[in-house]
């Protein structure tokens, strides 16, 4: 059952100020319309991850945590690896999150993620199979939010290119009995593109890039689209209760594949510079 | 190794043209008991949705004491599907009860309903892709059956990318084979987005060409739905109605 | 737990009028005390499913689709193959429903339902075997309530023995590993017997069959017995917090004998007749 | 391969005659917190069962203003059964504890407690077929231990069929290779049946003398919850009223 | 998430005279500080059980079952058998308790509980793999609390020492294709040591050894200490929202040990007198 | 086949002598939404800790009219272990949230807040052996950051025995093959336990060293505690507070 659920709250003066400046073109943070906050990433924060990034987008913190181990396959893909991603939104996160399992929110944030990434063929999971049928990887990427200021799809998504693009995956080898041997050694995961996600807000009409919660509290509707590194849209998904125009999507669109290419450089930049949290 | 979804003729799997849709049938007033109802046949889709309300909030906290809260639940039976179906509520019919619910939300003039729930549930008994638009456009008839007061009806179709070509309302295969799929779900006369996702790869051109047929589809989608109303309401012979276009 | 549940209300009028009715042996919708409601069943419902029916017994609507696949055995019936019946009283299907996983009502009715097909040797379990210990057929019937006017134990054995009567099941072959192939082609499911259920109420002392929704909150106790083909008795169940004398018990089994005959030959004339949905 | 249930002289596995009941012991006052208690050996069964209440209902919407509502739990321990029982609470528990909720309600005098609850848990410490039927009788006797109106004991014994013959009292292996269980509940005093279920295979007739049969062995057990009570209430020395007949 | 729950409310003339009394070196039912209740023990109550016992502590009764039966081992641990501890306070065991799942009184009675046994070695779990990586033996302990009146920790430990020095397992036999023949022949589990846990409560600033529901209710903090048959401490577990000092939790290990001697003393002996319920 | 875990000259795996703390960072309010918040690593473990409140309670029945509630939650996100923990909840995170809950109520004073709930939340984010211990000391840090009236902070650290020595702190290879580890919490200043755990094996001799030494443990967190709040209070150049002791 899905039912609007309790929500930030914005005072009356603090809504008109918003309206106010963002008829100026501003934002109350100080911010152009499609400004994003300050973003920072740290890479290989969790040791014990095959891959790891903390996101700072703003005060939204966000850490990615992947896990390459050895499973057996789904029975309808004997031969592909599998993928699983998971996100919560903890409780330390923010007043309005609460303990327990993750909410529609949290699960919307976790699918929009696993599409992502499963629909750019960031992960050639043909190549996570070992023997067809018996042995893959699987590849678990789970997200944590730590403090909650909006913008978690697009935090998320930053995270875990980051932890994915810098983790590794155990080497195997078969044994004579058809077990597996799974060896201390190894390799790189081999990331083929970076699906990078960009969200729009609209409020009182106009349209803000990367909305932080009080906007998103005021926001009437919202949308994010994903794109990869060739610029091709591989994931969208509007959200709220509120509507966009025809062109307004198309503009969206136009402007989500341009930033796109801005954050994917910033973000290409971190990981090469291959930044290690001491 | 991929099935061929297009023929050399560039005729689908299923013997339909690039922009067709599939033959959609909605019947309004199918389940006594409710306030509102629907059933909508979308090629071998099968759906029923109904409509409570307005009622009293339950629980009581989360009443909004100036306008309705929507309730909304999309839910596939274990028979629906190729393979049985797990019975217990799946985190994707999870995400799809919430995408339907904003999208519904737009639409419903909740001001008219202060401190009341309006619940709206989504039973999908047979499913063939494109049942998220499907269901969105079922629920709508069920909500306008039930006289809750609205800007527009919802209509929604898919649009996406199969074989290197964009077409319209992609089937399970096609989803399943193709490379891209954009469920849509609009206000017709209003001309607004309400529902929107996508999952694939689309270049930029293909993005805005994908996105024109889908609400293109919802159009067609929008002439069943007036016309099953006008069906119940203004008295025709005929039980359901029928688009093979 | 088991707890007393929100219940159907039914105002003091009514009430009054129903009593003034049975009196007279007549019911509130005009109805001899024995008399049921109109029947209708269609088959092949849901053409995904390997059998299904929609039953509508008044305007009660319910649609059971039963899929037959292949798995393992539990490991204390290694010959056997296995029946898993579920209900769901779908949240469409009244006001008094809701969402959510199956409450103690429908865990009756899916049990009950079990025990008709289980007890009546409906199906030959051990001829669902395809090897012992390694691969049986499942039997899944699931039953899905979309209109409830009462009388559901009732309408969902008709619609359970509609759609396994016409159900059928994949053939299989063993490779020479062990592992089963899965054909296109499809068997009968060879059923043996229609177990019929007859479900009575006692509202005010009088026994009415086949009571709906109002009814059935009116109703002191509750009776429902099934019979196979040859007219045995194969299941029951009272339910209600009323009563029944001993007289009351055996002469409502012999009505419902004569009621099982009737309605299993209508409901065999339909499966005969074949009658698809068009 | 079935197990022959009855030799040559239709004797049982046990050693009983076709109409005779195991061995039965009810113990009242077990538990000292709860305000009625009973425990009761039905054969190899061994039960617990606790009365709590009249008290205030929770949570309060189930409160209805003219009398009591029941709660009932029917509960197997994980070591009651021959291999290990799941911790978590099974559909079997649940179709249960209705049913025994519904054959007590009639017993009591639910009016005399207007708001409140009464709360009735058995607990299946050991299980031999035939627990639900010790478990009712022993939470009747609870509900008279706890000083709650009641109209009469409700007294539960199931009939049934062995190796061709109608039988009192199944146990496990009869209940699993038998041909049918017919678990029965009545008022004694005042011949009403209050809990009824039947699986199995059996004719016109048999139905009829099964059921003659059960209510039979009904009234045996009501005099062994008489016994019981009476020993509290009445003081004989020994703590434990026996039945062997 | 933790939290406080629904507690034994304890009248004001009640706690004062508790105070007083104890000021005395007395409690309210008329024990010394550190004496303990009647304790008695039964062995072999559920037959169907591998080995079972019902312990009475005062009006506290729990009686812990075990099952040994055939499984698989754990990945991590291919040569060893599997225990599993279970714990459960009935609801008919008092008003404050409620049916549901185990919340974390129950959790912590469980796995204090299964501390003893795993820390103390009382099970050589390498003796309970019968082939590895393939079959072990799994040993369930369930422990239910009938009536509660306290000293839970305690009386839990001499059951479950009760019920697995008298508990047997099945034996096995491999058969040539490698799969499991269980016998029904029987042998003893072979128990290495006896973990006996021993209770203490702080109220008003006295220590008193196993307290009652009352005194539970009135204390300020609880201390566990669990011994075993050498008399070295194997596990601990401080509860309650209040302190102790160094000093007495030194003191409190010390008397735990003493009185761990004559408990165990007192539960060898009824072991070895064979004590069958008849 | 146990691994050495102590060299010939009674070196630990990681080079720590026998009454070595790991190196313990801690720092304060890193958390922007919460009332109070710190982040401890000690090791390896990398733990996050917030405090909400004082709030109202939900649900309301459980308000104290006297004082406050608190409520707890240790928590380890899945990429927190070497192998991925399950998502679900965990009894032995049910188990230490309650632990740690009942070693942090000693120290707040509950009595300032009536009807009030305090929320305190931990993740851990890397665990290595004595997470219960970090996650107390900083949860007890947050609390002190939310301006919660407290006794005392508490500081968490465990002792333990391993190759027949009694060592300080233990990590997780030392957990899993060592003999014993006592995980110990104090109000430092007051010289009162408030958490005291236990598994292993120890002798009556060994039990009092290594509880003397996990006080000592204790004693050397609360330096590091007190340093990191001076350091927010009243300014340091350095984001975080290192000890290598």
């Amino acid at each position: 059952m899905s039912a609007v659920r309790k929500a930030v709250v914005v005072g009356t003066l603090r809504k008109s100020q918003m309206k106010e400046q963002l008829v100026k073109g501003k934002r109350l943070d100080g911010r152009d319309l499609l400004q994003q906050r300050n973003l920072s990433i740290e890479l290989g924060v969790i040791e014990k991850a095959s891959g790891s990034a903390r996101v700072r987008l703003g005060d939204t913190e966000i850490v990615a945590g992947a896990k390459v181990e050895t499973g057996r396959p789904f029975p309808d893909t004997p031969d592909q690896g599998l993928l699983i991603v998971t996100a919560e939104v903890l409780p330390i996160a923010s007043a309005y999150a609460e303990p327990g399992p993750p909410n529609e929110e949290a699960i919307e944030l976790a699918r929009v993620s696993d599409r992502g990434i499963r629909e750019s063929g960031m992960l050639d999971f043909s190549k996570l199979m070992i023997k067809k049928g018996e042995h893959v990887y699987s590849v678990f990427v789970d997200v944590a939010v730590l403090n909650d200021d909006g913008g978690l799809f697009d935090a998320a998504s930053y995270a875990i290119v980051s932890a994915l693009s810098t983790a590794t995956r155990p080497n195997t080898e078969l044994a004579e009995d058809g077990s597996l041997i799974v060896s201390d050694d190894t390799s790189d995961l081999d990331v083929k593109t970076l699906p990078i996600a960009t969200t729009f807000a609209k409020i009182h009409g106009k349209i803000v890039f990367d909305p932080n919660t009080e906007e998103q509290a005021m926001m009437e509707a919202r949308l994010t689209l994903v794109t990869d590194s060739e610029g091709k849209f591989v994931a969208g998904q509007k959200g709220g209760s509120g509507v966009f125009t025809y062109d307004e999507m198309k503009e969206l669109a136009r402007i989500s594949a341009e930033r796109g290419i801005e954050i994917r450089k910033a973000i290409r930049d971190t990981i090469d510079n291959g930044s290690q949290k001491t | 190794m991929k099935t061929a979804l297009l023929n050399a003729d560039k005729i689908r799997l299923d013997g339909r043209k690039l922009d067709e849709l599939r033959p959609v049938k909605i019947e309004v007033g199918v389940i006594k008991n409710a306030d509102g109802s629907a059933r909508i046949e979308f090629g071998k889709n099968k759906i029923m949705a109904a409509v409570y309300g307005p009622k009293e909030v339950h629980p009581k906290h989360l009443t909004k004491p100036d306008r309705a809260i929507v309730k909304c639940r999309y839910h596939m039976t274990p028979f629906s599907t190729d393979t049985r179906k797990n019975p217990s509520f799946s985190r994707r019919e999870i995400e799809i009860s919430k995408v339907i619910r904003q999208a519904l939300e737009p639409a419903i003039i909740l001001e008219d309903y202060p401190r009341s729930s309006i619940e709206v549930y989504m039973e999908v008994l047979q499913s063939d892709g494109g049942s998220r638009c499907a269901a969105l456009s079922a629920a709508s008839v069920a909500l306008a059956d039930a006289g809750i007061n609205m800007r527009d009806l919802v209509a929604g179709c898919a649009a996406g990318k199969i074989g290197g070509e964009i077409v319209l309302d992609i089937d399970d295969t096609e989803d399943k084979e193709g490379e891209a799929d954009m469920p849509t779900g609009i206000m017709p006369s209003l001309g607004l987005v309400t529902l929107f996702q996508l999952d694939g790869n689309l270049s930029a051109s293909e993005f805005q060409k994908t996105f024109d047929l889908a609400v293109n589809g919802c159009m067609k989608v929008y002439q069943i739905q007036r016309e099953a109303l006008m069906n119940k309401y203004f008295g025709q012979s005929e039980p359901m109605q029928e688009s093979n276009e």
